[in-house]
């Protein structure tokens, strides 16, 4: 028995027996011990897989049909850990997060390991029912995670209600999916599937293909499958919202590489064409969304849309490549896209957690409430502001050197292959830009209005700095995005090797393979480092007057100025909303009312704003109101008299007969 | 655009000569400046006439700045205050505040007959005093208003050039 | 050097399309479309002398009076009696929205004319897209401005496309006739716009063509 | 690391400290003639800095290190990219940092710092300039971007090292279209990120109208000396990269003083050329609404768009 093996046993092991635990006991020390435990298992296995140690494990008996079968190669291993290591950060988080009666409880408690134990056996299934088994227990998990703090107001409960339907919608078109690829195939093992993959004709392996992309991409919150995602992951409690955002969401790429690249082994252009169309909208609406957003964990599910919307390009970019030929640049764009997968893991969990700790503190999560929390939480405010470097693909920042990675595969594909890739390319590159920007004045406003300046709401002023083991979970996270960003090379290796193909090599400079491209993120840290100390160094050596006066700020000579001056989260991103207002189509409402003495005297003014989510009004909308039409027409089946339905009953089973009969 | 062009060729300079440094003491701060005054002006109760007058002594003829002179958003960039009118009650305590906010070394310039002694609102209602009365002042320009000249000779004072 | 003059003469036709796209005030449209008609006499120039043809040469003399000159001069006087309406100020797609289009209509053109480039590669079938381009930004600028004289540039930008995509596709000599034909063609149109839109601000005091649609009730 | 690198890497970052308040002053001189005026000199802005050096550094009441290190962020970021990119030498000291991309990005890092600390002052003013400058940010990048890419696809690489020798080995390709679409769609690019007319007034007073002063009205003395040196630095840098990219020659393409001395005075005359130009051009343009300007920006987009467009089409 091999680590990788060990570790899976020991993960599951670990993570079944907290659950055992918390059903006797929910004690939240215990749970999120555990939890972390079983994420480091879980790593080791996810290493020992990467650095090539495999297996595979069949256990005919234990499910029904085809039995459990395990199996971790590189590409599983790559997710397995990812998985673990953001298990590892959110358990220890919980440890002393968890403290209100509401998350002690014992259904809550138990769901997290067993949330935690199928999110890791999702990336080792090797057979169909294995997966879909799991990934519905990983469903389910959340579910009950999500709907952990409903008596907080009913928004929550609305928040499960989508996640449930949403999840399960793509679930079933998984199902489809793949039962439609097991009939085609000897059996529904994996082997089975590869085997068969090359052999399909091109329309069952393009339903295939996009039933399983959809339900993927439902998963991984893409547009226009994406409205459930910022619903479930603001109102979960924090250290789940990491988990979902930052680990559940990587299964569906998971998912999407798993059956478009290995077991249908490519397939046509026009795929990937509509896997890199999806991302880039997704990007770019996921972001625009985000900016727009003042609420501070919707902003941050909303950005996860962003992230795997970057990813599917990759992912996308990466299948075009394959199909024309170039198996370099498909190694690139892949490496490119799973290293984003890693890095997106650190910083959401990281702003996550800290998201979680102000929440915890303040009680809120409204930017346009928050502010001035550097002077009462410290620790948490250096947190946020390293994981809003991360996620803003500035250098030194963890998003930069996957992005870099990914334009550097989009730059050099253009000549790679045909008109396809001559138009995909160039929209693609501005759809990253787009989103890169975008995401600096999201991280920006997110940053430096909710923990800088002053506080705009009494709920501030009140905050305490986070217990000792959410500050070892959020120090965790940031530790790994600081790897990413700076010593990218320490898991470029293992990244590469679940990409099918080494395309960076170098260890302080990263050097592309089969093309010209060099990047050393240490060596420009390293030069603003020294950089700024040399400044610092000459300033100080200038200067005449060494010693700071402190002063009040400069408020024209007025009265001192009120937090009702400085400016919100809404009103920072106000340029963008009007810059997009044909795209998000906001609604305003402006009511002046005036004194009674006069019209021409106003005594109030009030604004309100909304920005709904358009995709969602205009898809979702005609749905359920289809749906509702159809509930209403149904009624009239249902009189309430027992004997007719008994009757429906009777009449189906007649009808069964007589069609088997017929057809026979 | 051309004709803008054709303009500008046929105006050509307007700015008069450089009239010869002015006399009399500089203020001891305004040699540390060297040369460079960043000036942020403060109406604390003036008719409005300085403010012409300021204006037109960074207008193009007589172009306060080449003496590197320079009018800034915010006391905090600011060398010195050029102050206009008498001060009024409202504007004291606004005055100091400005005051207080500009960077050491600091200087004050009364611009204007009403910033030196209240000119003809002495003794008004409303009236906290003239510009001395509040902060310390190192330049004054007499005059109401004082013509472009004679503010610009001020402003030499302090850059020294 | 041939394909460079070449290259450049594209460029400067998508350049000058571009900016009738862009820029709101009428007369600076119309001194773009005149540049644009000097861009393309020096394009069929250039063809004209990789090819020594004399017939060539008279098409872009032609070209260079008829659309660097004679039509724009048209525009002028007919922009001279618009009196105050001197802008395209509210067009039905805002100019940043249709800046984005043309974007998107430059890859669609791109894309249809793949295969007649690959029909017979040469720098001046690589160069039809460009013409292809003009034409569906000269069709944008048509469907989506409100002012006549606008209307009109872009219907002209669509026969500045189509006058290159022409040149750059046929090799031989056929051209004069062709192109004769057809300027005669738009000179006829120009006219016959311009007396309607004379026309109609003497009727109804502007040529807003939205407020055409009340003449239907 | 070669020693041309290397030398580079010493000259070119002294001489954009030096050079940079000189290129402002030549600016606002060049500004103060065609208005008619006799203007401060060229010497002036350096004269501004030496007076802030000597003043009292003032910390606003409720502000944090934020908004103490991002004028040393603002600096430090600029300074990176004056060593890194071949301004003077053809080759870069640093190689693998001397990538477009990351030279972008190091400079927005900078932006991004300040918009910061104009957040972190809590004033209306702070909060407003950060608000502007993040959204022009936002849609400068894919201009930016496709301008890079249509630069960078003929060359088959980033590098800044590789575009420079690229182009001068084969000079005949600045006059294609691909260039002069990518050069145009760069300056309104390098207008938009250094704040000049259109986009914004460097010299307005009037606080509604700001974007990059609003941010900036807190500081004082030996800070504010930093803003403004980097400001001007930024200046350079965007000018000396739109130059050597389009026209690198006089470049040095080895590490003899003469060469070098011909590299300095080449980048010399070519950013005071680009400067001087781009002042004179600020007298006949009026500034943009703010919500004019991305209209400006999408015409950009298109531009440097079309310039990939003909990178297929014309080649």
């Amino acid at each position: 028995m091999n680590l990788a093996a060990t570790g899976m046993a020991a993960a599951v092991a670990i993570g079944l027996v907290t659950a055992l635990l918390a059903v006797v006991r929910a004690r939240p020390a215990v749970v999120g011990a555990g939890t972390a435990l079983t994420g480091a298992a879980a790593m080791a296995a996810g290493a020992a897989a990467l650095s090539g140690g495999s297996f595979s494990l069949v256990l005919p008996g234990v499910l029904p049909l085809s039995g459990v079968a395990l199996a971790l190669d590189p590409l599983g291993g790559l997710f397995v850990a990812v998985t673990g290591g953001v298990a590892v950060a959110a358990g220890i988080y919980s440890m002393s997060y968890v403290d209100n009666p509401d998350l002690r409880a014992r259904g809550v408690q138990v769901a997290l390991p067993v949330f935690v134990v199928a999110m890791v056996l999702v990336p080792a299934a090797a057979n169909v029912g294995t997966l879909l088994v799991c990934w519905e227990l990983m469903a389910l998990a959340s579910l009950v995670l999500v709907v952990a703090e409903h008596r907080r107001g009913p928004e929550v409960a609305s928040a499960g209600r989508w996640y449930a339907v949403m999840t399960h919608a793509g679930f079933v078109s998984v199902l489809i999916g793949l039962m439609v690829f097991a009939a085609h195939a000897q059996g529904d093992s994996f082997a089975a599937l590869r085997a068969a993959g090359r052999q399909l004709s091109p329309v069952v392996a393009g339903v295939v293909f996009v039933m399983t992309l959809a339900g993927f991409a439902s998963k991984a919150g893409i547009v226009p499958l994406h409205a459930w995602l910022p619903r479930a992951h603001p109102e979960a409690p924090s250290h789940v919202s990491a988990l979902m955002s930052a680990a559940m969401v990587n299964l569906g790429v998971y998912g999407l590489v798993r059956i478009g690249v290995d077991l249908l082994g490519g397939g046509a252009a026009w795929w990937w064409l509509l896997v890199l169309g999806l991302g880039a909208v997704s990007a770019v609406y996921g972001i625009l969304q985000a900016a727009l957003s003042s609420d501070l964990k919707r902003l941050l599910g909303q950005s996860t849309t962003e992230n795997m919307g970057l990813v599917l390009v990759g992912v996308g970019a990466a299948g075009l490549f394959a199909s024309s030929g170039d198996h370099a640049l498909a190694a690139l764009s892949l490496t490119a896209a799973l290293l984003h997968v890693v890095g997106h893991a650190a910083f959401k969990t990281l702003l996550f957690l800290a998201a979680g700790s102000v929440l915890h503190a303040t009680g809120s999560r409204d930017l346009d409430l928050l502010g001035g929390l550097r002077p009462v939480m410290p620790v948490t405010t250096a947190a946020f502001g390293l994981g809003a470097l991360a996620a803003s693909a500035l250098p030194p920042g963890t998003a930069f050197v996957s992005e870099w990675l990914l334009l550097q595969a989009l730059i050099h594909g253009l000549p790679a292959g045909g008109v396809g890739a001559a138009i995909a390319m160039p929209v693609a590159v501005a759809a990253v830009a787009l989103t890169a920007g975008l995401a600096v004045a999201t991280f920006v406003k997110a940053f430096g209005v909710g923990f800088l300046a002053r506080p705009r709401s009494e709920a501030v002023a009140g905050a305490h700095e986070s217990p000792f083991t959410m500050l070892a979970g959020m120090g965790v996270a940031a530790l790994a995005c600081a790897v990413v960003a700076l010593w990218p090379a320490a898991i470029l290796p293992a990244v590469g090797a679940a990409a099918g193909g080494s395309a960076v090599s170098g260890a302080v400079t990263l050097r592309l393979n089969q093309v010209t491209g060099a990047l050393s993120p240490l060596l420009l840290t390293l030069g603003l480092v020294v950089a700024a100390v040399v400044v610092a160094g000459v300033v100080r050596a200038v200067a005449v007057r060494r010693v700071r006066r402190e002063a009040r700020l400069w408020d024209c000579g007025g009265g001192p100025m009120s937090a009702r001056m400085e400016y919100t989260a809404t009103s920072f991103a106000e340029p963008l909303q009007r810059v997009f207002d044909d795209v998000v189509q906001p609604e305003l409402d402006v009511d002046v009312s005036h004194h009674q003495e006069s019209r021409y005297l106003v005594q109030a003014v009030e604004y309100r704003r909304k920005v709904p989510d358009r995709v969602e009004r205009r898809l979702y909308q005609p749905v359920l109101n289809l749906v509702t039409a159809w509930g209403r027409a149904g009624r009239g089946l249902a009189p309430g008299s027992v004997h007719r339905y008994l009757g429906y009953g009777f009449y189906a089973v007649c009808g069964v007969l007589i069609l088997l009969a017929v057809t026979r | 655009m051309l004709s803008l062009w054709r303009k500008i060729r046929r105006t050509g300079r307007v700015a008069e000569p450089a009239p010869p440094p002015p006399e009399g003491a500089r203020p001891e701060q305004a040699a540390v400046l060297g040369g460079s005054v960043q000036l942020r002006h403060v109406d604390a109760g003036s008719c409005n006439g300085c403010e012409v007058e300021i204006g037109s002594a960074f207008g193009p003829v007589h172009d306060g700045e080449r003496y590197g002179a320079r009018l800034v958003a915010s006391p905090r960039h600011a060398d010195a205050l050029l102050v206009t009118g008498v001060v009024t009650r409202n504007m004291a305590e606004p005055l100091r505040r400005t005051f207080d906010s500009v960077p050491a070394p600091k200087l004050v310039v009364a611009v204007g007959d009403c910033a030196r002694n209240c000119g003809v609102f002495a003794g008004a209602y409303g009236v906290a005093g003239a510009v001395r009365d509040v902060v310390p002042v190192d330049v004054e320009i007499p005059g109401c208003p004082p013509r472009p000249e004679a503010i610009v000779e001020g402003l030499r004072k302090l850059t020294g050039r | 050097m041939h394909v460079q003059l070449l290259d450049l003469a594209c460029g400067a036709l998508l350049l000058t399309a571009v900016l009738v796209l862009w820029r709101r005030e009428l007369a600076v449209i119309i001194r773009v479309f005149a540049l644009q008609g000097a861009a393309l006499a020096v394009l069929v120039g250039v063809l004209a002398a990789h090819e020594g043809s004399a017939e060539l040469w008279a098409v872009a003399a032609g070209v260079l009076v008829l659309r660097a000159g004679v039509l724009p001069h048209l525009l002028r006087r007919a922009l001279a009696g618009a009196g105050e309406s001197r802008r395209e100020t509210r067009p039905l797609v805002n100019v940043s929205a249709s800046l984005l289009a043309a974007a998107a209509l430059t890859l669609l053109a791109y894309a249809v004319s793949r295969p007649l480039v690959e029909l017979a590669p040469s720098a001046a079938t690589q160069a039809v897209p460009v013409g292809v381009t003009v034409v569906l930004i000269g069709f944008f600028v048509l469907v989506t401005r409100r002012r006549a004289l606008s209307q009109l540039v872009g219907f002209l930008l669509m026969d500045n496309g189509i006058t290159a995509v022409g040149f750059l596709t046929t090799t031989t000599g056929a051209g004069l006739v062709v192109e004769l034909g057809v300027s005669l063609d738009v000179l006829l149109a120009v006219l016959v716009m311009q007396v309607l839109t004379t026309r109609m601000r003497e009727t109804f005091g502007d040529t807003d063509l939205d407020e055409l649609r009340e003449l239907r009730d | 690391m070669s020693a041309l690198g290397l030398v580079g890497g010493v000259v070119q970052p002294v001489l954009i400290v030096t050079g940079s308040p000189l290129l402002v002053g030549l600016m606002r001189q060049v500004r103060a003639r065609l208005e008619g005026r006799a203007g401060a000199g060229v010497g002036q802005p350096w004269r501004d800095l030496r007076k802030l050096m000597r003043k009292e550094r003032i910390t606003p009441r409720g502000t944090s290190e934020v908004f103490r290190f991002a004028p040393l962020v603002l600096v430090a970021t600029t300074l990176v990219v004056a060593v890194v990119v071949p301004f003077v030498a053809a080759e870069s000291a640093v190689d693998p940092a001397a990538d477009l991309f990351a030279v972008v990005a190091l400079l927005a890092l900078g932006a991004v710092a300040l918009a910061l600390a104009g957040l972190d002052t809590g004033t209306a003013f702070g909060g407003m300039g950060a608000s502007r400058e993040m959204t022009i940010l936002a849609l400068v990048e894919p201009t930016l971007l496709v301008a890079i890419f249509a630069l960078s696809v003929r060359v088959g690489s980033t590098n800044l090292g590789a575009i420079v020798s690229s182009t001068l080995h084969d000079p005949s390709r600045v006059i294609s279209p691909v260039s002069l679409l990518a050069a145009v769609a760069l300056v309104v690019v390098i207008v938009a990120e250094t704040g000049r007319i259109p986009v914004d007034n460097p010299s307005t007073h009037l606080e509604l109208t700001m974007v990059h002063e609003a941010m900036v009205l807190e500081y004082a003395g030996p800070d504010l000396a930093l803003v403004e040196l980097a400001s001007a630095m930024r200046l350079s840098v965007f000018l000396g990269l739109l130059a050597n990219l389009f026209a690198p020659w006089g470049i040095a393409a080895e590490a003899t003083p003469l060469a070098l001395l011909i590299g300095v005075l080449a980048l010399v005359v070519k950013v005071g050329v680009l400067g001087g130009l781009l002042a004179a051009a600020e007298v006949f343009v009026a500034k943009l609404r703010l919500f004019r300007v991305p209209e400006l920006l999408a015409g950009s987009f298109l531009l440097a768009l079309l310039a990939v467009a003909a990178s297929f089409f014309l080649a």
